[in-house]
């Protein structure tokens, strides 16, 4: 199907977040939204998928203009939508999730969830997904959940499928099979628009890129635009893509964690004896496909997971069995994974939450009295130096875009004495320019003799930082091998190749493995971008 | 409080410059008990006496001092306050107001006040009877009782009850077994407040099913709720009885006259209205009024429909202990009783 | 894990200045509005069951300005006597208003108690219980100890505290360790409080000697807070206002009400920030009845002074609607405490003098309470807002979910 | 309402807690109730009037028993503790198991102790299922309205609601049955006021809720003052729902009278915990109700009407709460007073959360309320040292014990209590 949309244009009150937009996509058409966080992406979807009623412009389906009251009139117009946050009902099983609003029922209303999971099959068979129908939502790792949301929409039979966002939280394997599945939808005659901020696969996968900013398309451009390229038109102003890190200089191991081990209380172990080091000026990169243990390491150091067995000790001093706050007193920086849920109040204000594990501290906290002005002038100092895009240092954090509040967990976390710095997934969500600031801080940490460690499900984050990689997998430390150490091999072990073997089966088939995550050299640094759910 | 009369002066009675005030403590004026009952009585005295009235009912304790300053505000010539948590109120009041005149029901000062009149029940002494009657009514030798609250004003007809019993077994060399209420230990069964009237019921129905066949309910509306449960009861081939109290039930609670083997009556509208008609002739006196059976502020209602079950030696038996509580010679002690 | 709502309690920390912004800015008229349009229904229903009125209705197509004119009557005499008996009379100047005071006491310090639960993520149903438990001590310590003066009130507070602290604390408690829910628990505690005062008051040691009815003998002279001569207003406002200010303080500027804020907010990242959420929960709980208990030891050491099974009233009730309608912050808790306290000492002026039942009271009260909760609602009925766009819909209700 | 966020739902016990309550109970019940327990025996009569059979009482000998059942609950504790060891949680009937065996030989032990030492265990059943049967209507308009993301405290005024005009109707109409509709309207029309201000002017829903018990407990106050009181005879005197008895099977000695000799609401409770269950967990409608009390934004992308859903949903509550409440008028009691539904508003609401939102576990939980309370009515006939007030505490404190010793937390349906607004 033929889409147009028209002179779009969208205000919230007396902001434009789209004005007077023109998209054509056409009929088998991979289409890509590029712009940075806030540019008016998801509101221009929303506005297709019936979700916001433009405040002008109209939509036109293969010529005919339409107009939707409500989602519901634009799935039944063939439009389906996958959001950049999940719309799935996390105590449901994947076909309740997909039976909604299109059930199928017996006499009387009776649900018959038969026919779903039926379907379910279907398209899980055309389509290679492995989703088990009777699975809860809440259970399955974010792939699969996304699997469910396409799912969703195929079900509908949508003609044209909306991907806001799909792959920020995908692992890479997860990320290559989603853009063949596009390609397949593609192959089917299905039209996508894709949004993402991964330079690498949009240009992998589409046909047609468009760049937004502020709300206004800036261009259409071809997929064979160079990142560079792409970059600079997004963001308005030139980007340096590459980190250029000097060589570590390591010093004594500080970090020492032994034998660590983790029980959870359905009775998994979640991490097997997990041993490793950090040194004095180094990062360690933790890989690993998500949900083999990477969550429960951080946490389990920081004090918020219970521990089974082993040791954690910090300059000798050991973690193990002290509370969160004698952790992070220690000196521990930590910047959690989902920053919407562990590492931000976000109706407190921006004040106030870069100051969230300060506020008893001198000179924030005296006693039980808290010191207004320091927090004030941390805030104006902290806002300041990470470049946090707000107006006012009193609005709430969730006014933030996802990137600014980013940096505002990462300010916070790095504006103390370190002795060690915990960083998961530390740029999700964060748009191409402040990506290199944030690495360059964490370098920067590196730099003035902190051990950190870094987990980030993206390999190309983990590669431009680490100085040595850890590899997770099943609980396990499946090795631990040098920062330079090639995609391939790393690729293996995360699936539980051993590093040996890795090394070796990687020099073998060095030259079939050209899937599209191997980007050429020198171009790595570009696709950071993630988005916490 | 059918929108009481804002000004009805322009009624032709003998006294319409008179006021009359009630304040009612936290049951208010239909809680089927004192409340009623005084209010009842200045109702009567508006209407034979041609005073005006006011009133105002309470919602919680914190609206008694404030109530009791209203009716100061609206120049009541004697103000009925109805219950001990108000004998604070009402000192205060009166203190404060030694012109005005007070009847404060159901309280006893330790030392009485010039311008309070408590009016007073030894209700022990008609609940005795009625424990007697019950027990020479039962056929199946279990009795029983049960109360809202565990208050004095309650546990006091328990007492009377319980020793009426006692005196029935001791007379007859019976075993009538008494249920709900163990008066050495002031320990038994109640409904836990005035209002839930299906737990009233629900206990009746209990005590039915543990042989009991005649009950009385000392629980305002919830006994309702036993006399829901004897009607039951007597539906499904059971004969159960049902004893009422404050006032004479076969009248007042006629859903279950039929049931209704006597009242334990307390006559309080009457002796409202007499306080307020004595202080409008000008005969206003603080000594307490205690009703007892003597002067018939507290009485055994006629047994009505169950006049003729009950035997006539039962009659005079009763009959011969009312005398004898009269004269003297029969003390019924309660813990609650007037001192 | 769903996506959390933030609630519009002014949170971010911004100067004192919200309560000004409140009632000088758009709500505040709104409010305002609010109270007519419910005043209005609530004089059409005094006006309804006037005896006049029905009685003129009788003969409405013959005569009806007689009907209105007593419809009119009958609503603004009742009114009129509310504001009389609240705020001002010619006879009395303002006393009544003093009255307001000391009904509205209890009212803003247990409303305190829910408000600062709420604020923890905490819904405190069980001020109630806190009340009674709170009033119980204090009332024990004021009659049963004879100490001197000063020491005695100070103590009396104290216990009263104690008290309370120790209903919710215990709360607090079984929630922290052992996941139970709050509101199962508070309704419970109530009831449990209920019938153990019933069971104190049953005990010789909480009677007047030598009496057999559950009141306790008056407090000592030392024991109570001194009160303004000729009225009722006793120090216990002062302690109400304190408290506010004390609240006040610790959500602007105190670690504890920071953490409690975090908690309430978001307990996962107040955890990772090394709060220790259990704790939280159960200071939380224990502060909210030591609020609670505050009430009650106005109600035992200033207005009634003396303890009955009756003492906590409802109160425990109109504080959730209180601190609600004050949007969980304490000064909000304060004029709607003050405005519940109007409500409460103008009724029974209201029904002694134009005898509107006292139940109707209750009925404009809750009136007067939705629309001032529902300015939308209210601005429908005046036309307002039309054409202006809602930005943001959220920002105008009194949304203070604690989720 | 408030975040239990904080850790996932457990439907598996946490043994840890389970073994400490399991082994604390054993030694209770061995060494309190059996060791240093009464010797003389406990009667409980299985019989009450109408039965088709009779039975024989059942005679516990005090001591010896509670022995027995002490030595079985150590058992069951020590194989807690034993599973715990292999990492292994308890199965919930085995809990359950556990949980009858303490209430047996509680009863036991209070009973052979007692001034009479005989209980029926009949009325004992079956009242408390009386005592019940509001609480589950209520319950079950908690559970209808949460489920669709409104939280309903509204529900004591729903019930008071339905109590009164189910009296009024009834009495003037001469029709219970006219009663019993008029009941769900008045709790319709509670519900409608919360539906409106809490879905259509957002306001905070549990202001609403608390306000509206507030303002029916008024009205219906003045009307019983103003109206009923005045001619009781004419506006207070409703027509009573017959008691239908379902021959031969109403016959059956404690079984029957619980499950087959009840009035129309009795049965509609049955019927109602079903219909609300298979509605709300097999049919779409019930697919979509979730989903709207869950995750709205979803429901809203998948074409659901969030607010409408839920607005018919509050509704339905109400009806359900409103026919609750005529059971005080049209079944229980005979007349309407003020206050006659006493707070069990709330209690309901407990039973909500207790029963995890399921409206068989609202269902149990009220039942297990109903329980205590009309065991306590009989402890106190028979004659129990306890002082009264502490009896009636009990049903409130055997929920405190049950909801922080055996279920521990609870997860809500995760939208309740937020409004949906969409821009
Ligand atoms: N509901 C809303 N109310 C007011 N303003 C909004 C609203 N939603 C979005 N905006 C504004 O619209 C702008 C565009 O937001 P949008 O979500 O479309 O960005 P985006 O391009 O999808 O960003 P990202 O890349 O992070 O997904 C934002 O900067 C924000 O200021
Ligand atoms: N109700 C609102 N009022 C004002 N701004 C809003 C509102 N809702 C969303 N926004 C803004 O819209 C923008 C986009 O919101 P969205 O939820 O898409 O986050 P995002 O920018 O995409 O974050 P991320 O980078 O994590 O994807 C943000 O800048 C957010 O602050
Ligand atoms: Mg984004
Ligand atoms: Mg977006």
């Amino acid at each position: 199907m033929k889409l147009e949309l028209r002179g779009i244009s969208k205000a919230f009150g007396s902001f434009y977040a789209n004005k007077n937009i023109d998209l054509l996509v056409d009929d088998a058409q991979i289409h890509c939204l590029l712009g940075e966080n806030g540019a008016g992406k998801s509101t221009l979807m929303n506005v297709l998928y019936g979700l916001y009623q433009p405040t002008e412009g109209e939509i036109l389906l293969d010529g005919n203009p339409v107009e939707f009251s409500g989602p519901g009139d634009a799935m039944a117009a063939g439009i389906g939508m996958v959001h950049q946050h999940f719309m799935l009902v996390p105590v449901f099983t994947v076909a309740e999730n997909i039976a909604l609003g299109a059930e199928t029922t017996k006499a009387g209303g009776v649900l018959d969830l038969q026919v779903t999971r039926k379907k379910i099959r279907e398209i899980s068979d055309r389509y290679g997904f492995d989703v088990d129908p009777d699975a809860i939502v809440e259970d399955l790792p974010v792939g699969v959940q996304q699997r469910v949301e396409i799912i969703k929409a195929l079900v509908r039979e949508a003609k044209i499928l909306i991907l806001d966002e799909p792959t920020a939280v995908l692992t890479p394997q997860e990320t290559d099979e989603l853009l063949e599945i596009m390609r397949q939808l593609k192959a089917n005659g299905t039209s996508i628009v894709f949004i993402s901020h991964k330079l690498r696969e949009v240009r992998a996968v589409s046909d047609v890129i468009t760049v937004i900013r502020r709300g206004e398309v800036i261009d259409s451009v071809s997929p064979e635009s160079s990142t560079t390229e792409l970059a600079n038109l997004m963001v308005g102003r030139a980007v340096e893509l590459n980190l250029n890190k000097a060589p570590a200089t390591p010093g004594e191991a500080v970090l020492q964690v032994k034998d660590l081990t983790v029980v959870d209380h359905a009775g998994t172990t979640t991490l097997n004896s997990v041993t490793f080091d950090i040194h004095e000026g180094e990062i360690l990169a933790v890989a690993g496909v998500q949900g083999n243990g990477q969550t429960e390491l951080t946490e389990a150091i920081l004090g918020t997971q219970a521990v089974t067995g082993g040791s954690v000790k910090l300059a000798g001093e050991e973690l193990v069995g002290k509370s969160v706050k004698q952790v992070l007193r220690t000196g521990v920086g930590f910047v959690p994974e989902d920053r919407s849920v562990h590492g931000l109040v976000t109706e407190f204000s921006i004040e106030e939450n870069l100051v969230l594990d300060l506020y008893d501290r001198a000179p924030f906290g005296k006693g039980i009295s808290m010191n207004l002005d320091a927090i004030k002038k941390n805030a104006a100092a902290q806002i300041k130096d990470f470049d946090v895009r707000t107006d006012n240092a009193l609005n709430p954090a969730s006014s933030l875009s996802g990137g600014n509040q980013q940096k505002v967990v990462m300010a916070r976390e790095l504006s103390r004495e370190l002795k060690l710095f915990i960083a998961s997934q530390p740029t999700r969500g964060v748009d191409v320019g402040s990506i290199e600031f944030l690495h360059r801080r964490i370098v920067a940490e590196r730099d003035k003799g902190t051990p950190v460690m870094i987990v980030s499900t993206e390999l190309d984050e983990v590669m431009e930082l680490a100085d040595r990689i850890a590899v997770l997998y099943k609980g396990r430390i499946n090795g631990i091998v040098p920062g330079d150490t090639s995609r391939e091999v790393l690729g293996l072990m995360m699936a539980g190749v051993s590093a040996e073997e890795a090394a070796e089966q990687a020099e073998f088939t060095k030259s079939d493995n050209e899937p599209v995550e191997a980007a050429p050299a020198g171009e790595h640094s570009e696709n950071q971008e993630g988005e916490g759910q | 409080a059918c929108g009481a009369a804002p000004e009805e002066s322009s009624s032709a009675g003998k006294y319409p410059d008179y006021v009359g005030c009630i304040v009612s403590d936290s049951g208010g004026f239909d809680d089927q008990s004192f409340n009623e009952s005084s209010y009842r009585g200045l109702k009567n005295a508006e209407k034979d006496l041609g005073i005006t009235i006011k009133e105002a009912e309470s919602k919680s304790n914190a609206d008694f001092a404030t109530n009791l300053q209203g009716m100061m505000g609206a120049s009541c010539n004697l103000t009925v306050t109805v219950g001990f948590l108000l004998a604070d109120a009402t000192a205060d009041a009166a203190a404060k107001n030694p012109d005005s005149h007070f009847a404060i029901v159901d309280n006893q000062y330790e030392k009485n006040i010039d311008n309070v009149k408590p009016i007073i029940y030894d209700t022990a002494q008609a609940a005795f009877l009625a424990g007697y009657a019950a027990a020479a009514a039962s056929e199946t030798g279990t009795v029983a009782t049960f109360g809202g609250i565990q208050i004095p004003t309650v546990t006091i007809f328990m007492d009377g009850f319980a020793d009426g019993v006692a005196k029935f077994n001791e007379d007859k060399g019976e075993n009538v077994k008494l249920l709900g209420w163990d008066k050495k230990k002031q320990n038994g069964t109640f409904s836990g407040d005035f209002e839930k009237q299906d737990k009233g019921k629900q206990i009746t129905k209990n005590f039915i099913s543990a042989g009991a066949d005649v009950i009385m309910p000392v629980a305002g509306p919830v006994g309702k709720g036993a006399g829901a449960a004897v009607a039951e009861a007597n539906k499904s081939g059971e004969k159960a009885k049902l004893i009422w109290v404050d006032s004479d039930g076969y009248l007042t609670a006629p859903d279950y006259k039929e049931y209704m083997l006597t009242s334990v009556v307390k006559t309080m509208d009457k002796a409202v209205e007499d306080v307020i008609k004595a202080d409008a002739e000008g005969k206003f006196d603080a000594t307490p009024y205690v009703g007892t059976l003597e002067n018939e502020g507290v009485a055994l209602a006629p047994f009505h429909d169950f006049d003729s079950a009950i035997g006539e030696d039962t009659k005079k038996e009763i009959e011969a202990l009312k005398a004898q509580i009269i004269s003297g010679d029969l003390k019924v002690e309660s813990a609650a009783s007037p001192k | 894990m769903s996506e959390k709502k933030s609630p519009v309690i002014p949170d971010s920390g911004k100067p004192g200045n919200d309560l000004l912004k409140q009632i000088t800015q758009g709500p505040g008229l709104v409010s305002v509005l609010g109270v007519i349009v419910a005043l209005v229904i609530g004089g059409l229903l005094i006006a309804i069951t006037d005896e006049k009125v029905a009685e003129t209705a009788g003969y409405f197509f013959a005569r009806p300005a007689d009907f209105l004119s007593e419809l009119w009557r009958a609503a603004t005499e009742s009114y009129v006597a509310l504001f009389n008996g609240a705020i001002y009379n010619s006879a009395q100047g303002f006393k009544p208003f003093l009255e307001t005071l000391t009904v509205s006491t209890p009212l803003i310090c247990a409303g305190l108690g829910v408000a600062v639960a709420f604020r923890a993520g905490l819904f405190n149903i069980g001020a109630q219980g806190q009340i009674i438990i709170g009033s119980v001590l204090a009332a024990y310590v004021g009659f049963a100890w004879h100490l001197p003066l000063g020491l005695h009130l100070l103590l009396v507070i104290v216990f009263g505290l104690i008290g309370g602290a120790i209903w919710g604390g215990l709360v607090g408690l079984l929630k922290a360790k052992t996941g139970a829910h709050e509101v199962i628990l508070t309704i419970m505690f109530n009831y449990v409080a209920v019938y153990f005062i019933d069971f104190l008051m049953n005990t010789q040691a909480f009677r007047r000697p030598g009496e057999t009815n559950p009141i306790s003998p008056i407090l000592d002279s030392t024991a109570v807070f001194p009160s303004i001569p000729g009225s009722r207003l006793h120090l216990g406002f002062v302690m109400a206002l304190l408290l506010v200010i004390l609240v006040s303080w610790m959500f602007k500027r105190s670690t504890v009400g920071f953490e409690f804020r975090a908690v309430g907010h978001n307990p996962d990242a107040a955890q990772t920030a090394g709060i220790n959420v259990a704790r939280s929960t159960i200071i939380a709980m224990a502060m909210a009845g030591a609020l609670a208990g505050a009430a009650g030891v106005a109600q035992v050491a200033g207005t009634e002074k003396v303890l009955t099974s009756g003492i906590a009233g409802s109160l425990g009730f109109d504080a959730i609607t209180v601190a609600l309608l004050g949007r969980s912050t304490p000064w909000g808790t304060f004029f709607a405490g003050l405005l519940f306290g109007a409500f409460q000492a103008g009724a029974v002026n209201m029904q002694i003098t134009t005898g509107t039942p006292i139940d109707i009271v209750s009925v404009v009260q809750s009136l007067i309470v939705l629309f001032i909760a529902a300015p939308p609602l209210v601005k429908a009925i005046f036309g307002m807002n039309r054409k202006k766009k809602k930005r943001s819909p959220k920002l105008e209700t009194t949304q203070a979910g604690a989720k | 309402m408030t975040s239990s966020t904080l850790q996932p739902a457990m439907s598996v016990l946490p043994s840890k807690k389970t073994s400490i309550i399991l082994s604390a109970i054993a030694v209770i019940v061995f060494l309190c109730f059996g060791l240093l327990g009464n010797s003389e025996s406990a009667h409980f009569q299985l019989n009450s009037s109408g039965d088709a059979f009779e039975l024989p009482e059942l005679v516990f000998p005090g001591r010896a028993s509670n022995i027995v059942i002490g030595l079985l609950l150590v058992g069951i504790a020590a194989y807690s503790w034993m599973q715990r060891k292999k990492g292994l949680t308890l199965a919930t009937w085995m809990v359950a198991i556990a949980a009858v065996l303490f209430v047996l030989s509680f009863l036991i032990w209070v009973v052979s102790g007692a001034d009479i030492s005989t209980i029926s265990l009949a009325s004992l059943l079956a009242g408390a299922v009386v005592l019940a049967v509001p609480l589950v209507f209520g319950s079950l308009s908690g559970v209808l309205c949460e489920r669709a993301g409104v939280v309903n405290i509204a529900i004591e005024g729903q019930l008071l609601g339905g109590a009164f005009t189910a009296a009024l109707v009834s009495s003037l109409t001469k029709n219970a049955f006219l009663g019993l509709i008029a009941a769900g309207i008045a709790g319709a029309l509670v519900s409608l006021v919360l539906a409106l201000f809490s879905i259509k002017y957002v306001v905070n829903q549990i202001i609403v809720g608390v306000v509206l018990n507030v303002l029916v407990s008024g009205i219906t106050g003045f009307l019983f003052t103003t109206v009923m009181q005045e001619d009781p005879e004419l506006f207070n005197s409703p027509v009573h729902l017959p008691v239908i008895e379902i021959p031969l099977l109403s016959a059956i000695p404690v079984i029957g009278p619980i499950l087959f000799k009840q009035s129309v609401i009795g049965y509609l409770m049955y019927l109602a915990v079903f219909i609300v269950w298979f509605g709300l967990f097999k049919t779409k409608w019930g697919l979509r109700v979730r989903a709207v009390g869950e995750h709205p934004k979803a429901a809203d992308t998948l074409g659901i009407k969030v607010n409408r859903t839920r607005f018919w949903n509050v509704t339905l509550g109400g009806i359900v709460a409103g026919i609750g409440g005529s059971f005080f008028t049209l079944v229980a009691i005979d007349s309407f007073t003020k206050e006659i539904s006493g707070g069990r508003g709330f209690i309901a609401l407990a039973a909500v959360i207790f029963g995890r939102w399921n409206p068989i576990g609202a269902f149990l939980a009220a039942l297990l309320f109903g329980f205590a309370d009309n065991l306590q009515v009989i402890l106190t006939i028979i004659g129990t040292p306890v002082p009264s007030q502490f009896m009636a505490m009990m049903p409130y404190l055997v929920t405190i014990f049950a909801v922080a010793g055996l279920v521990g937390r609870s997860r809500g349906p995760a939208a309740a209590g937020e409004p949906y607004v969409k821009e």
